[in-house]
């Protein structure tokens, strides 16, 4: 695909779940079954796509690959037990989709209903009405239009909203901030650390404490990263367990150094 | 007066009422007729102006009655006037607004669990446009607002009332027990909202 | 377009153009005809509406044409204005209106900062009903509207003047956390308002 037209399709989507939406749809895949290692190929696919064109990826759509990378790895596992058996749904034993397929539904439903405001907008919000007309010529000039209300009234309903403003987030704080967690700053941040501990390190410890989730979420893509480049080997010797760094790529071999990363962290 | 004299005054009402719009019930008490006469009256009006390709038509929603211009002449009155058609509602905030019509009471965390993305933004914009408003607290943790439709929102989409909204479509038979407590809550709210 | 559709379209635009009204010229350049033929069409239709006895009437005035309602009709609206539902003032009006009172001369943009939402209708509502007036103009880019209470409002609510006003608890008078410059000047302004 040319990549302005990735870019354009790319911004169109309205987060992790409508770009997964849009592929499911793509590939006329059933929603209720979706072929978890191919969706979790395309989809990477679509963010490594949006790196590559230099756009940020908002923090959701990584959750959201980590989300896919573990539902397939845990696909996996029954296979283990039961190699011919298709790791389809059976009652009393849950489907690891499940979640995500509920998920998936929901917001299908509110999209498709948002579709149908998008035409009763058209009819009904394209138009012009008007302000009311100024009565007071109308008005009978002994009319009171406060009737029923004191001042107290109006102390009260200053008090009340100067109360509200003061517990509303001021505009600054509304503009919408992307994390600028960027997968190569997270390996450059993993390769320094491991050089600093002789090249083995605890997955764990390559957080200070207070790490955002997303900072693990993109940390955890970074090791991957490595992995397929063969910079780093993990691992794990218990499921959940305790996650083993060692640095592989020996004799001068070096990460390849992202541009973001120059000043480090 | 006749009845033409009649239709002619409520022309004159509704003009003047503008986006506040008038009741059958409004009307009544003006014109000195029942609630029920009011609304055969401006109906007629209504149809009438449709069937001569009036300019202006009468609409109901959000419980009255109002003028406005005609969607097909947007086009024309955008090029005088700051149209609601200039800001047609973004993809994300239509979306947390479908959201919160369908569920509402509703915190912007639960939104944001639907959507999968932040709502921070559109949320804001829907206050200012005036189509969400809060309507109160969840007793709680962090007592976060609870956000609902406002009469504009009827207004907007050319409603009466919530129970007028596009049918939400059904929930796919999701797998097994995909749909879980999560679903059973938000089915709950369904009925509620709905 | 054909005459009836474009007579159509003059009348969603008059409505639009609210009481400022259109030249012969705006109706031209936004039909793209001539401003003759524009004149031609809305004084045909001008006559068409007497003789159709509506409700309406396009009427020239200062060189433009608007729509007002039939001056025969103003009994009606007199009943109109004495409608509970106009009678009441909305939580919007009546907050719009204690942070007028309170912080006075204010502008419309730092009152929808201080509520958070747009403000335009309750501004217009208490200008309708006298209770807020302009009082001067801001000195700067755009150069926005100040309003004020006016005597009437006084009255209304039986204060001898603005320092009639029931005070504030000391926090609640202080400006709502820092918010800088503009604060400051609102601070300025209730002490001077005071």
């Amino acid at each position: 695909m040319p990549p302005m037209t990735v870019q354009i399709k790319l911004e169109t989507f309205e987060g992790p779940l409508d770009l997964l939406l849009y592929l499911i749809e793509q590939e006329q895949m059933d929603i209720t079954d979706i072929p978890i290692a191919r969706i979790t190929e395309q989809y990477l696919a679509y963010l490594a796509t949006m790196q590559e064109l230099e756009l940020e990826v908002a923090s959701e759509f990584l959750v959201m690959a980590a989300t896919l990378l573990q539902l397939k790895s845990k696909m996996l596992l029954p296979r283990h037990t039961e190699p011919a058996a298709q790791p389809a749904p059976s009652a009393g034993n849950e489907d690891p989709r499940a979640a995500l397929v509920a998920r998936l539904v929901e917001y299908k439903r509110f999209k498709e209903v948002a579709r149908a405001l998008r035409e009763r907008e058209a009819a009904y919000g394209c138009v012009y009405t008007r302000p009311p007309l100024d009565l007071s010529p109308y008005s009978p000039p002994q009319k009171n239009p406060v009737e029923g209300l004191t001042p107290d009234d109006l102390a009260q309903a200053f008090w009340r909203v100067m109360r509200r403003a003061r517990v509303r987030p001021r505009q600054e704080a509304l503009t919408v901030t992307r994390d600028a967690v960027r997968v190569e700053d997270c390996m450059a941040h993993v390769r320094r650390m491991l050089e600093a501990r002789g090249g083995r390190i605890s997955f764990f410890a390559l957080f200070p404490a207070g790490v955002t989730r997303e900072h693990v979420v993109v940390t955890f893509l970074a090791v991957l990263e490595m992995m397929k480049l063969g910079l780093v080997r993990c691992e794990q010797g218990t499921p959940f367990g305790e996650i083993t760094l060692e640095w592989v790529a020996k004799g001068g071999e070096r990460v390849r150094e992202p541009q973001a990363a120059q000043g480090g962290r | 007066m006749n009845r033409k004299q009649l239709k002619a005054v409520v022309e004159g009402l509704l003009f003047a009422a503008g986006d506040e719009g008038l009741t059958a019930a409004d009307l009544a008490e003006v014109l000195e007729v029942t609630p029920e006469e009011a609304k055969v009256l401006v109906e007629e009006l209504a149809d009438e102006w449709q069937r001569a390709g009036r300019g202006l038509r009468i609409v109901r929603a959000a419980g009255g009655y109002r003028l406005t211009t005609l969607p097909e002449h947007a086009p024309y009155l955008a090029k005088l006037v700051d149209l609601p058609a200039n800001s047609q509602l973004s993809q994300a905030a239509l979306e947390t607004l479908a959201i919160i019509a369908y569920r509402q009471p509703i915190t912007r965390g639960e939104v944001e669990d639907i959507r999968g993305v932040k709502c921070e933004k559109a949320i804001q914009t829907l206050l200012n446009k005036g189509l969400i408003e809060e309507v109160g607290r969840v007793e709680g943790p962090g007592r976060p607002i609870l956000y609902g439709t406002t009469k504009a929102f009827l207004t907007y989409f050319g409603l009466n009332d919530l129970s007028d909204l596009p049918p939400l479509p059904e929930a796919e038979a999701a797998p097994a027990d995909a749909q879980g407590q999560a679903a059973d809550r938000l089915a709950a709210r369904t009925t509620r909202g709905e």
